[in-house]
């Protein structure tokens, strides 16, 4: 750990840096790519694609609820005999929403999301060659997309898709004839679920141990950016997480396959009788289902915020306020994450205890939330801000994490959750918190990382388009439907005009329809910009936003292990922009500065204890000092 | 090891940051009680004119927590003498000493809160005028709560003096203790005070 | 230190973090720990067989089943031998929301046998 | 803010693994972690399912009673005999396995190999008698979808070939039957750990190959070995939890 084994080491870097890669063929370079730039596009590209199927679901529902009566010829011709004169199946429907659900939470928001800037931004801005396993990497993409394949494959079902939430509850799930989409498409979800459990344990496993393990010389974990803190509580989040899940559909699968009972009891099916298992209790899965659940909910969120933060602070050109608050806040939402679960389960009939118990704990986590929020608006405070596409939606995200994050602590009431629960409350709640929310901060980090992954730049002027309309049609969707909620509007109703009571939210759902619309067809120009500017867009500049974290110094041109030298080591934090003493206004961590030496700091002295001397152990010591007390023993 | 670095790295740092961070704790605890004594008085005041407060002998339990809590204080005291001294091979044992008596002043407050259910007096009562006993249980499970710090904090505590890293010259560890358990015991003695005489 | 290990691409590298030790850790450890599991199980037994079932039997055999894991983790796994953090790192995750999760969800199994 | 361009060695200041453990050894603790989990998952999914049949009608049934056969001796009750052999056998196998990864610090790659052979045959007899005591619980009449316990014969393969209502079971074995998850939990659990015990054997008999072929030797060092070895070890150590909550409490 001295100055000699530091310099000594740059002979193995300089020795890779000239070892001749010769050029790997098409497969070994853009399919089974272990490079972690070239997962991270495909993460990115299947997240999209994954994302406008999840939205045009979405659109295909939303057509049903604001119209529910009329037909429409489109919709038979796109969907064949699941629209049968034009008006979707109340089945279809329900399957529609459960795979919206699923396709958004898991596949958009999870790996896309997650996926994409870990692997783009944890060997970048920690400064290694690459993932610590990049065949594992690969991996994970792989078990990703065969997951999507599985479950987009159960679309092909005779019976169709599963369709009893994206939570998959049983009975609904459990029993192989409870509806049409409980049968082969539930189990399909149920596969897809666990290769999609594989990939994230392989990628997350391997996002934990490059943080830790392949930091750079300097970047100690205090000069970390916040978008790799983030990640880095993300993937342990999943990492402990996600096998629980694995627990609960294992559970499931035997219950629905094999015929015992974990989650069914001997309840009366309506025509059928009573059932012949004994024992189970549903609401154990609930319970498991939601210890993944909840963390999820912030495995989605976490990395939207780290992006934020960086957007943010480069774009305001000024140091995130309080850093350290800004990973204390993250470090106890992850640990909060995990003790809440069942706030999604108060009125299901379990052990009031809990209830309370999960009240309480659930409500703490608005003081974090609350740190981060004002850390956010205080960074923006006097910033010489730069509004570009990414910009907006960071301060887009913080918009939406306010205005959903307060209904949070509506919902968290055990008492107004007998109220609000299972209304479209819960659905604008968390359609502004996790879902707008944390697809700004996704589409912040596209704007924001297009250069370093394309070498090229988006088109601003399309960008900001893109932001205002997809801003203004999110919250002419979502809002609305708390005052649904308020007034008792189920979720997941097919028909409303059925029922007369809701005559009068009629306009409303056809407001937000319409308004939804608006929002898909924001999309398309952004999907317009995205592929247009990988193509054509104008070419990037080497560091074209300014910004003081170590991927900018790599060069644009993608190379195997990221730098064509040595890595460079780190000398500051990640934040230092407008520094007084500087003629520029930022100040990248690799960058040594005014021409002064590096200096290698070596260890402290280890602190002498005051009574180093003494070898005795504290037991040893513990025990004594009774002794001593009693003046058996002199000192 | 030398005398010297010893003498170099380590100053006294008596009034250290934490020190006032235990202070400012101590300031916000107590407003806490302040509030609860202030709520008690208008309760009060309310039930005496509907003749609806019911007058109950405190729990014997409590003056014997009382007690015990003196004889704690007396143990910390001696303990953060020693480390003054520099008597360090004997804080492990006082404090341990102090923490068991903590430890014992929970059961008696166990036994106090058991005392007043076998008298038919809970946290929650259907006559209005049980009241009375309702504050009773609250403001001792708030005492019982910052109890529960205390003795965590003598625990980490006792493993830092086992360390043998409380001493003469780095007593703001073993400072912030005795303050906090002084505070804890002077406390206790107030709110029985109170709640007897008020 | 090296940063050897940072470099995944270089085919057959040494972490400089394994060096493989020349002396002998000594195996009579090991054979300790075996023997004192072993023992530690018969004691289970013993347990089972002298006293009836009940709320102090099964929490002393979880205490035993702690004390195994804890030599298993320790001593087999050399987790008592790694730093400090990562040694916290493993441990503190699983103790405090297994526990956590273990705690409530025995609640809602009595609480389902109630009504 | 500094002024000067440092860069710090101390632990955690990157350009070296904080903990002194190359990334592959980090890995498979942090694997090992998750798959803690999984497993907890299991054991507290089958404690609430216990606990929700305490004072319930059809009481948990003693594991003593259920589990005391031991081959060859038919017909003798030989309580928890058979499962404290396995047991030990898999502790057994746990400490040769560490004795392997020891003899890895010291690269004596004959002793290696040595070690882990035993290692691998104490797995495979592992394996061996789970599959014994499935068969033999099977035989009494455990099933993963019903519990068959106290039936005769005839029931049971009239039981089995009716796929016959729980109540119906009742009358013909004129006993209630037992809780039907202590059956279909104890398949799921101790087959759950059995699978990774096969794994287990599987991925040792694979590096006791590279081992034999002087793979590691000429790496300089056996780190695969101690991998391996953490998996192994935490195989056992999830056994002594199956052991504890399904054999003993």
């Amino acid at each position: 750990m001295s100055t000699e084994t530091l310099t000594a080491t740059h002979t193995h870097q300089d020795e890779h840096a000239h070892h001749e890669h010769h050029e790997p063929s098409f497969i070994r370079k853009y399919v089974f790519s272990t490079d972690h730039k070239m997962i991270s596009k495909q993460f990115l590209i299947t997240g999209i694609i994954m994302g406008c199927l999840g939205m045009l679901m979405s659109l295909l529902f939303r057509i049903q609820l604001a119209w529910p009566d009329e037909s429409f010829g489109f919709l038979e011709s796109l969907l064949g005999k699941w629209a049968k004169g034009g008006k979707i199946d109340p089945n279809y429907y329900m399957a529609l929403v459960t795979i919206h659900g699923t396709i958004m939470v898991f596949y958009v928001l999870t790996a896309g999301l997650s996926g994409t800037f870990s692997n783009l931004l944890i060997p970048l801005q920690v400064g290694a060659r690459d993932m610590a396993s990049p065949f594992m990497n690969m991996l994970s993409y792989w078990f990703f997309f065969a997951s999507s394949v599985v479950l987009l494959s159960s679309f092909a079902v005779e019976t169709g898709p599963a369709s009893s939430g994206w939570t998959v509850y049983p009975p609904l799930s459990a029993l192989q004839k409870a509806m049409p989409g409980s049968g082969l498409g539930t189990t399909l979800w149920l596969v897809a679920i666990i290769l999609f459990i594989v990939s994230a344990l392989l990628g997350g496993i391997n996002y934990i141990v490059t943080v830790l393990n392949m930091r750079t010389k300097g970047m100690s974990m205090n000069r970390l950016p916040l978008t790799i803190w983030a990640f880095l509580l993300t993937a342990c989040l999943g990492l402990l997480s996600f096998p629980v899940l694995l627990g609960a559909g294992l559970f499931l699968i035997f219950d629905r396959s094999f015929g015992t009972s974990f989650y069914l009891s001997d309840i009366y099916l309506n025509g059928i009788g009573a059932m012949t298992n004994s024992g189970g209790s549903p609401i154990m899965y609930q319970h498991l289902f939601w210890f993944l659940g909840h963390p999820e909910v912030y495995i989605i969120l976490l990395p939207a915020l780290g992006i934020t933060s960086e957007v943010i602070a480069t774009n305001a050109r000024k140091p995130i306020f309080g850093y350290s608050a800004m990973v204390i806040s993250l470090l106890s939402i992850a640990v909060l994450s995990f003790i809440v679960w069942g706030h999604h389960m108060f009125i299901t009939g379990m052990n009031p205890f809990l209830g309370t118990v999960f009240m309480y704990v659930t409500l703490i986590i608005a003081v974090p939330s609350a740190v981060k929020t004002f850390n956010y608006l205080a960074t923006l405070w006097k910033g010489n801000i730069r509004f570009t596409p990414a910009m907006m939606f960071a301060i887009g995200l913080v918009s939406f994490f306010i205005s959903g994050g307060l209904t949070g602590i509506y919902l968290g009431n055990a008492a107004l959750d007998v109220q609000l629960h299972d209304s479209y409350f819960v659905v604008a709640h968390f359609h502004l918190v996790m879902g707008s929310a944390a697809i700004f901060g996704m589409f912040s980090g596209i704007y924001h990382w297009f250069p370093k992954m394309f070498g090229r730049m988006m088109n601003n002027t399309l960008g900001s388009i893109h932001f205002w309309l997809t801003f203004a049609s999110a919250y002419m969707v979502f809002f609305p439907m708390h005052f649904m909620g308020l007034a008792g509007v189920p979720r997941r109703y097919y028909q409303f005009s059925l029922i007369p009571e809701f005559g009068i939210w009629m306009n409303v759902n056809i407001f937000i329809t319409v308004s939804a619309f608006l929002g898909g067809a924001a999309q398309l120009l952004f999907l317009y910009n995205f592929f247009r500017s990988i193509f054509k867009g104008k070419p990037a500049t080497q560091n074209p936003w300014e910004s003081n974290t170590l991927e900018w110094s790599a060069p644009i041109k993608h190379l195997h292990g990221n730098w064509p030298g040595d890595i460079p080591a780190v000398y500051r934090g990640p934040h230092e922009y407008s520094r007084p003493d500087r003629d520029l206004d930022y100040f990248p961590q690799h960058e040594v500065g005014n021409g002064e030496p590096v200096h290698y700091e070596a260890p402290a002295e280890t602190q002498k204890t005051y009574a180093s001397d003494n070898k005795d152990s504290a037991t040893k010591v513990f025990f004594s000092s009774f002794a001593h007390l009693f003046l058996l023993k002199k000192a | 090891m030398s005398s010297s670095t010893i003498q170099n790295n380590t100053t006294p740092k008596e009034f250290s940051p934490k020190t006032v961070i235990i202070w400012l704790l101590i300031v916000a605890s107590t407003m806490l009680f302040l509030a609860f004594c202030s709520a008690y008085f208008v309760h009060q005041g309310d039930g005496l004119r509907n003749n609806a407060w019911l007058k109950f002998d405190l729990p014997f339990e409590f003056w014997l927590s009382a007690g015990i809590v003196l004889i704690s204080s007396f143990f910390m005291q001696m303990a953060y003498r020693a480390a003054q001294k520099d008597d360090i091979y004997k804080i492990p044992s006082l404090l341990t000493i102090t923490l068991i008596c903590g430890i014992a002043f929970c059961i008696s407050q166990f036994y106090g809160w058991l005392n007043l259910m076998d008298r038919g007096l809970f946290l929650s009562n259907k006559e209005p005028a049980e009241i009375s006993a309702s504050f009773v249980y609250v403001i001792s499970a708030a005492h019982f709560a910052h109890i529960i710090g205390g003795l965590i904090l003598l625990t980490v505590g006792i493993a830092r003096a086992s360390k043998l890293q409380i001493h003469k010259k780095n007593l703001v560890f073993i400072n912030i203790c005795k303050t906090y358990w002084h505070f804890l015991g002077i406390l206790w003695i107030l709110l029985l005070l109170f709640l007897y005489f008020a | 230190m090296s940063n050897e290990q940072n470099n995944p691409l270089s085919g057959e590298y040494i972490p400089e973090t394994f060096i493989p030790h020349t002396e002998s850790h000594g195996t009579k450890k090991l054979w300790r720990t075996f023997w004192i599991l072993s023992f530690i199980t018969i004691i289970d037994f013993v347990i089972y067989f002298t006293f009836g079932p009940s709320m102090a039997r099964n929490i002393t055999f979880v205490a035993i089943g702690i004390v195994k894991a804890i030599l298993i983790v320790g001593i087999f796994m050399h987790l008592g031998d790694e730093a400090k953090f990562l040694r916290w790192m493993i441990v503190l995750p699983a103790a405090i929301f297994l526990s956590y999760l273990a705690w409530l969800l025995l609640l809602e199994g009595s609480f389902v046998s109630t009504y | 803010m500094s002024n000067s361009a440092t860069v710090s060695t101390k632990t955690w200041a990157g350009g070296r693994s904080p903990f002194n453990v190359s990334y592959g050894k980090l890995m498979m603790w942090v694997f090992l972690l998750s798959d803690a989990f999984t497993f907890s998952s299991l054991l507290v999914g089958y404690g609430a399912i216990r606990f929700s049949y305490s004072g319930s009608a059809t009481p948990w049934p003693e594991p003593s009673t259920v589990f005391n056969h031991f081959p060859f001796a038919h017909g003798i009750n030989l309580p928890l005999l058979f499962v404290s052999l396995m047991t030990f056998i898999l502790i057994f196998s746990s400490v040769t396995m560490v004795l392997a990864v020891e003899a890895g610090h010291r690269n004596s790659k004959a002793e290696v190999a040595k070690y882990m052979v035993y290692t691998i045959l104490g797995g495979a007899a592992f394996l061996s008698c789970q599959a014994w005591e499935w068969t033999q619980f099977i035989h009494e009449g455990g099933r993963l979808d019903s519990n068959l316990f106290n039936f005769t014969n005839e029931a049971k393969i009239k039981a089995d070939h009716l796929k016959l209502f729980d109540h119906v079971h009742w009358e013909l074995a004129d006993k209630q039957p037992g809780p039907v998850p202590f059956a279909s939990l104890f398949f799921i659990v101790t087959g759950f750990h059995g699978f990774h015990v096969l794994s287990g054997v599987v991925i040792n008999i694979v590096i006791w190959l590279n081992v034999v072929r002087g793979t590691y030797e000429r790496r300089g060092h056996y780190e695969m070995v101690e991998k391996v070895g953490l998996y192994w070890h935490f195989v056992d150590l999830v056994w002594v939890f199956v052991f504890t909550f399904y054999y003993l409490i």
